[in-house]
């Protein structure tokens, strides 16, 4: 039987990826973000999943105007790196894990989850990044990454609590999976920022505290705060943040188990026009 | 319209809802074509010819010629969309994100080391914020305008 | 306020388009199918919406197998009359109604329906023939269309209680859009029709009337019916049936209103390959 | 493969799930491709050389060539899909069911008008219908093949 063993939580900053990308890494502005990786690195080598569910946004990469799924999962056996506007990263491309991916989407879509199905998708930043700071700059990613993308670009987006609900059943749809496989979901994007308008480069430390407070101790909580807080208070790009909702909901906590073990905590400002954000989870 | 719109009096924020997004549609479009290199070459070569290519209105076309990122938004960009027009021109996400401010790339560079712009103020139209309508532009341009 | 008046249901058999736009609508094969819709082209002129929310669903024309939205919304200004292979049918473009999709689109998403939004989308004959059936050869379409498609083509598609419940949350979208509209809402597709295999040519006359009979008076226990059922009783294609569900959701009686009246029934063997059911209902 | 299938048991019957629709991905994307007038033509013209652009197995290929849709959907097509191929080559979908069941295009046509195919026996593998499968084919072919 597959199992969510840990969840990871994180920003995916593209100025971070580009940071790696030109060897920046040990730049004064760059060093206070990286350090604070350092024990991830470790931890993800000492915890290497099967798979990775990685839950993040298009940015306008793979998704045009012309048709903007609210839930999509990425089906396919690779998914390529995109390019946003300045080439593609010079990462390794992401290999799928199609048997679990198909098998996520049919007990979620019987589960009242419409999702959008996607065999092609170039993945960007948002997917990528995450996987720099996890992993460095290997020659492969270390395992198949099951790509789960949620529109938080083209309003209206899906609420926190729904968000917090797909984790749910994404957990149910693991656990039903009939071969064993250790699996990691993570939840990127956030964390308080602006990219727009004369409100541009807002961070919000207390928000972002609070934030993570709740994600650790009552995600149900933070799952009804609604939409407009989240613009108010975290700027108009910190919305992202409902994604976290999404890996916290397929923690074992919220479907009966106990409480999870907090392994890592890592907050930082800025990078480039953002805070950043880090938690690992276990399940107890 | 009938959407609801409880973020409109967010200051300095234009949510990108479906209202924008429809007025928007071709200035969005036009900035995803820029995802190919090939794109980028022929627009860099002759931008007024480029952009003559798409269904946009001449207030869009110039906002793009311009790069004039805030009247951009107002006309239904988005800025992961227009992102695309920054970074054709070689600008970072800190650059384009500093542009529509007012303050220098340095200042606002400096803005973000010490922690960001502050909530205080900003989270309601009327409040005291610097991103409030009557304090822009912000940084020297505004000294020196007022000066 | 804009409010649905009244359902119409009918099969979409692509055969019926190419024989309208082919003038074979007088020969023997088609009278009885052409007649069973003459009440129903007076009754639209008689009844005539403002907007028609169209339930359809994609023959793989629109969407190829790189993306399958569970649910999409077209929320464009216009759609293209699809090539399905044979050149487009001779038949007007699909003009759209970019407003009301828009508040559709905005209600039913925080009403947790993980729509996809759609902002191109060639319409293909499971829309067009609906139209043709129902309007004849016009120069234009009486009214702006919003088309709304289902997956029933790639396992998993979306059980039928969740496409009734779409409806519902149609109906209560439309119902708080601020201007006055009068709004049709048609669910299209079926009957029992086997269009692969050494099962192909399946009609299951049974099925259908008991089908029909549901819909008209209990339709939650015909939502109930898993898809299996359909499979087994009402051929592969036969799937196509939960679509007419969320057409059925919209209206008033499942929303505490009184009964649907009947305006019209009607049912022939065969058009092509498929069993052709057609009812008409309008809220009390 | 751990989907539930509580469809295999239906005769004459392949539903298109997800491991269906991973086996036939480039078959169908192919079929895709001659929605354009253009890759309809050059298709026709060789269509060795056409499918041999697609990175299809040599048997959906030889699927292809042979207009074998039972063959096709055994290989993960999808009836919508495969629809394309038919058009292309001016087959309707009645002549396109029709060919799967090895009955005449007159027989099954035939049929149709007659009622249609029942149900009768042909809900579950093992009865005593005329889509099991030691039934096929269907109409004068099978009889002509016995005698
Ligand atoms: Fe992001
Ligand atoms: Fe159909």
């Amino acid at each position: 039987m597959a199992k969510i063993t840990a969840s990871v939580f994180t920003s995916h900053v593209p100025a971070i990826g580009a940071a790696v990308d030109l060897g920046k890494t040990k730049e004064p502005y760059w060093q206070p973000v990286f350090k604070g990786y350092e024990y991830s690195k470790q931890w993800l080598k000492d915890n290497k999943p099967d798979v990775i569910l990685l839950v993040f946004n298009d940015h306008a990469t793979a998704f045009s105007l012309e048709m903007i799924p609210t839930f999509a999962v990425g089906c396919a056996a690779e998914f390529a790196v995109a390019d946003e506007g300045w080439g593609p990263r010079p990462v390794p491309k992401v290999i799928g894990h199609p048997e679990l991916a198909a098998h996520i989407v049919q007990s979620v879509i019987q589960d009242d989850f419409d999702l959008t199905i996607v065999n092609k998708m170039d993945v960007d930043h948002g997917l990528t990044v995450p996987l720099t700071l996890m992993c460095g700059q290997p020659e492969a990613w270390p395992c198949p990454v099951i790509p789960i993308a949620i529109n938080v670009v083209q309003y209206p987006v899906p609420s926190g609590k729904r968000c917090l609900n797909l984790g749910k059943a994404i957990r149910k749809a693991v656990e039903s999976f009939d071969k064993d496989l250790n699996v990691q979901i993570w939840g990127t994007g956030g964390m308080s920022h602006q990219l727009q308008g004369a409100r541009a480069g807002l961070i919000n430390k207390d928000f972002d505290g609070a934030f993570m407070d709740l994600m650790i101790k009552d995600p149900e909580a933070q799952a009804a705060v609604p939409h407009i807080n989240y613009v108010r208070e975290a700027g108009s790009e910190g919305i992202e943040l409902v994604m976290w909702l999404t890996a916290r909901g397929a923690m074992s906590d919220l479907n009966g188990g106990p409480p999870p073990t907090v392994k890592h905590r890592f907050y930082h400002v800025p990078a480039s026009n953002t805070a950043v954000g880090h938690l690992i989870l276990e399940n107890g | 319209m009938s959407l609801e719109k409880p973020y409109l009096d967010v200051p300095g924020t234009t949510l990108f809802d479906m209202d924008q997004s429809r007025q928007g549609y071709w200035l969005n479009q036009f900035c995803m074509s820029l995802m190919k290199p090939e794109n980028r070459e022929r627009f860099k070569a002759n931008q007024r010819a480029y952009v003559d290519e798409w269904p946009m209105t001449e207030d869009q076309k110039q906002a793009v010629l311009d790069q004039d990122l805030n009247k951009a938004i107002s006309l239904g960009g988005n800025i992961y969309f227009l992102a695309k027009l920054g970074s054709t021109h070689g600008k970072s996400f800190q650059q384009m994100a500093g542009s529509m401010t007012g303050m220098t790339e340095e200042e606002y560079r400096d803005m973000m080391i010490s922690g960001g712009r502050s909530i205080e103020g900003n989270r309601v139209v009327g409040e005291s914020g610097d991103a409030q309508a009557n304090r822009q532009p912000q940084g020297k341009s505004r000294v020196e305008g007022k000066a």
